[in-house]
């Protein structure tokens, strides 16, 4: 997790395909781009607009070791340690929500310590995807400083605790003299982001918030985009100051409708409550087993993504799309 | 005595047995917030807080959540499950990035930072990371979100229930640095703007010295005593001879409360 | 133009009344704002979004000893030095064009020594802005590096050659050792910028090229928008994340149709060619007589801007606006 | 011979007199660009080259603008007067700000840079800030734009015309670096990544030394000779016995770059 050097950055970007070509995949294929032991970056924020659809399928390939990074985890963090896929996540927040309580999955994993959670406050996060977006090792800023959350991945004087975290450095600014951190670059190698919309090629227009997803998506070594709706190339020229994430950055294009369920696709549909608050009460006694139950019942038994969302349910998911277009009612 | 407060106390002043400690912390750290202001809330009561705010004395608040939404008008009922969903976004001025509206603190756009603690120590360091040793946590909490940038960023105000196990000597873990050990050391870590302003809880109104950045209190709400808000602090604090007593909640604030967060979201 | 301290950037942020209020004015009272031997910085590039109409007012307004910054310079720089506005601008490239040549204007007041036109790269100033904008007094980059552009605004050693040009100083990545330039930020005491429409709070929403107008707004302690269009809150709330200028930047804003005349406003109007071929033409000979005969006509003389768009032409003004809502003709 | 040589060559080749020199360093230059890459290209000859690539053999050619564009396709006769206006954009993939498009340079995303030169020397250094000494000089150019940006970023193509006051042992300002001072001088100035690949003229076509990085001959334009290059370059430049020659512009290239810029904005 220290950044790359400068050579080998552009020697991985120097060997993809990054001209303009079709790339529209299914969810199995696009689920073979990422590798075990990868660092997997994840789109949007807490229950919006998370990947459900391309996290459930790396689930069902049984990927192992990944590292995960986002900006802020909530049950997709559950997910990932009840399934096997990650050990190792690196986030600002994580819990199901505040509403919710503190996640009591995340607890038995990281309290008996057979998961980590690597805790950087959120600018952070987001100015270590930047950096890794701008191709610069390491971006300044001025919080964690003076704080814990800093000591625990300072690579000032001895270093971290875990030397397989990354490290924070403090610096002197070259200009005013003020103490600054130095937060080190996050080029994750595959990053998984859910859209309202791109086309064949992968140019992506997102409504409402867009979170860390366009830096995470500049940053990355591939991406893959899961999408509401495949909508052709004429369309996205016509507003080409639409685009957020470019064709060039985008190795994956796989259209999945409701594919966050059961968090929020802005504009389509809000966070599907009842699913979230049952998910809650199946991991409350034992979370462990819970979870167990949650992923047999949700990610292993269905047969596709549509009898996934059967499972959900018909009426929480009207009732979800009917709040999440209700943002554009006034 | 304020209009608002003489038409209250005509109408029949509220007990404490009338609202919640949630309500209390809601109404209490609403009316800190000042028109014109922009603030950064947190989730939870902050995010109430500075709703309810909006809808009484100051129409003008600017709210930033760290989902990327400046200037909302939330509406009642549809109270978000954290500050990065849809909700929080109605009727927004602007939509920017995780990344643009924290580095708004950095640049120095943000007149207050506002948020919930679970533990917090008498320099005003908040905890929400670990209970017990880091390395070897009895529990593991949700850690900082963007708790950390805002207290390293802004002046602070934090809404918190007030219990001994909570007001602690000093944190286990300092997710969101206040003072950090007093006196100059938190302009000797790196962060020379900034710091805690307030403490809202269910039992008073807390500040902080200016020389030795120790907690003090400002001011008590309706039957609280310096007797029951020490007893309830894990540290010696100090209670000026002249300390005010807050204006109860009244009706109307309780009302918008009430009509915010029907499903006692936030104020159960 | 070394960077601020911190507690300065702060300072002078929060003596600011950012709270949302109406601020439309006229451009007589927004030239008000700008105070002698202030640092300007200039929206748009080259000949787009100039905001031309502010910078008539301003010359108008008999400023003096601007340093003006902007990412590239057009006729807009012949007009700073040649109305004593400013003997100081600070860009990446500066001629009405390569279409025109090297200007004469700026040749005669540089090579006399009379004015200095201080050049970074391209993305330096894009970057010395974003970090202005970001509240940090550095970023790090990796050009400029081994070039003279360099060794002119170098802090390295013994400095560069003229101690009032801001310094860039070479350092070592801490975490990659590797060799990086870093540029010291910009914040400008005032930056104008005309966009395509805005609230009367200043919350403006811009169509096609931003350039580096955002980081501009963002870095300035003031700013002064000049629209084509004042539009309700209300339009603005229907579509926030369409917001790319947040009304707390903004200090002033002036609906001046055509404010950018002769230059581009995108999707609205395209240059005045005829008149910038004229412009061109009138300072070719004797280039300083010449541009002293221009401002007479087109800055001095005008009673009002109406009266200025009237001389450059009916014709050319209908012209230029059928082009530039060409763009949305495919 | 490819079958549109064979083609042409049924034709009749054309013959020096049938193009301008900007002609030919337009269709010499657009033939450099490979389908599928992305190409960022400065104003004047490499912004019409670009186009004329993307309307002959390159069609999936991704051209970059630093304006802020991405992948668009200019319209015949609509050619804009920079790299930052509205008719750079038409049909584009997509806008960003001027600094996320050079960010991409820094990035790596960018597989060839491509802008025209006023001066250069043998190691491909480009000057376009000062002729004379930078502190005195006779003649203040226009200077840099993106052009010190894209050289130090990206794997370089430099069209310009062959003229001994432009081919100098030693640029007076090295505004854009290629080798700086031959072998590994760019490396450890900072510059790891990109450096000059090709310089196009209306000479022929040049190439750097992999080991020295000097420039040396790769091919003659018809009609050019050794002699011919070597007298209008301001050093010591090898020609391989090998050398090859180029095929003259089709008359289909012209055509098209004729009604791309009917008005010869660049091609006078």
């Amino acid at each position: 997790m220290t950044p790359l050097a400068y050579s080998d950055l552009r020697q991985r970007t120097r060997e993809r395909d990054r001209s303009l070509r079709e790339k529209v995949m299914s969810l199995e294929e696009a689920a073979k781009l990422v590798s075990d032991g990868d660092h997997l970056a994840v789109g949007g924020c807490t229950a919006s607009r998370t990947p459900f659809a391309m996290i459930w399928a790396l689930v069902r390939a049984s990927k192992r070791d990944l590292t995960v990074s986002r900006s802020i985890m909530s049950t997709e963090g559950d997910i990932f340690y009840a399934s096997g896929l990650s050990t190792h996540l690196i986030t600002s927040w994580f819990s199901q929500g505040i509403v919710w309580g503190v996640s009591k999955v995340m607890r038995a994993y990281t309290e008996s310590k057979r998961a980590r959670f690597e805790e950087w406050s959120h600018m952070a996060m987001g100015l270590r995807y930047r950096a890794g977006a701008m191709g610069v090792p390491f971006l300044p800023m001025r919080s964690m400083l003076g704080s814990d959350v800093l000591g625990m991945v300072s690579g000032d004087g001895e270093g971290p605790a875990d030397a397989s975290f990354a490290a924070a450095k403090t610096m002197e600014c070259p200009f005013t003299g003020e103490t600054l951190l130095a937060v080190p670059a996050l080029n994750p190698d595959v990053a998984i982001i859910h859209v309202q919309r791109c086309d064949a090629y992968g140019n992506a227009q997102l409504d409402g918030l867009t979170f860390m997803d366009i830096d995470i998506a500049m940053a990355a070594n591939r991406v893959i985009l899961t999408t509401e709706r495949v909508v052709s190339n004429e369309q996205i020229r016509r507003h080409p100051d639409q685009t957020k994430i470019g064709f060039f950055t985008v190795d994956a294009v796989v259209e999945v409708p409701f594919g966050c369920a059961p968090h929020e696709c802005y504009g389509l549909y809000e966070p599907f409550y009842s699913h979230m608050d049952m998910y809650a009460e199946m991991t409350a006694r034992d979370p462990e087993a819970g979870a167990r139950a949650y992923l047999e019942r949700f990610y292993h038994e269905p047969k596709d993504w549509a009898d996934y969302l059967s499972r959900i349910g018909m009426a929480e998911l009207l009732d979800a799309q009917r709040r999440g277009s209700g943002i554009y009612d006034d | 005595m304020t209009i608002e407060a003489t038409r209250m106390s005509l109408a029949g002043t509220l007990a404490p047995q009338d609202y919640t400690a949630s309500e209390l912390l809601g109404v209490m750290s609403a009316r800190l917030l000042k028109d014109g202001q922009t603030v950064f809330a947190g989730v939870g009561i902050p995010l109430l807080a500075a709703i309810l705010a909006q809808k009484t004395h100051a129409p003008g608040l600017t709210i930033l959540f760290e989902g990327g939404v400046i200037g909302p008008f939330v509406e009642a009922g549809k109270l978000p499950p954290s500050t990065n969903e849809q909700r929080c976004t109605r009727r927004a001025n602007m939509l920017v990035s995780i990344t643009e509206v924290l580095l708004m603190l950095q640049r120095g756009y943000v007149d207050v930072g506002f948020m919930g603690g679970a533990q917090i120590d008498r320099y005003g360091n908040l905890n929400s990371s670990y209970i017990g040793d880091a390395r070897n946590p009895k529990i593991r909490l949700p850690g900082t979100g963007g708790g950390n940038d805002i207290a390293s960023l802004a002046d602070m105000i934090v809404a918190m229930k007030h219990e001994k196990r909570r007001f602690v000597e000093k944190v286990d873990f300092i997710t969101s640095p206040g003072f950090i050990n007093g006196g100059q050391t938190r302009a000797a870590a790196g962060l020379p703007a900034g710091g805690m302003f307030r403490v809202v809880t269910d039992l008073g109104i807390l500040g902080f010295d200016a020389e030795t950045r120790q907690m003090m209190v400002v001011a008590l709400h309706p039957g609280v005593t310096a007797a029951d808000i020490k007893a309830n602090t894990g540290f010696e604090l100090p209670v000026p001879a002249d300390v005010t007593t807050t204006e109860p909640p009244t009706p109307e604030e309780l009302a918008i409360l009430r009509e915010l967060d029907p499903e006692q979201l936030y104020t159960a």
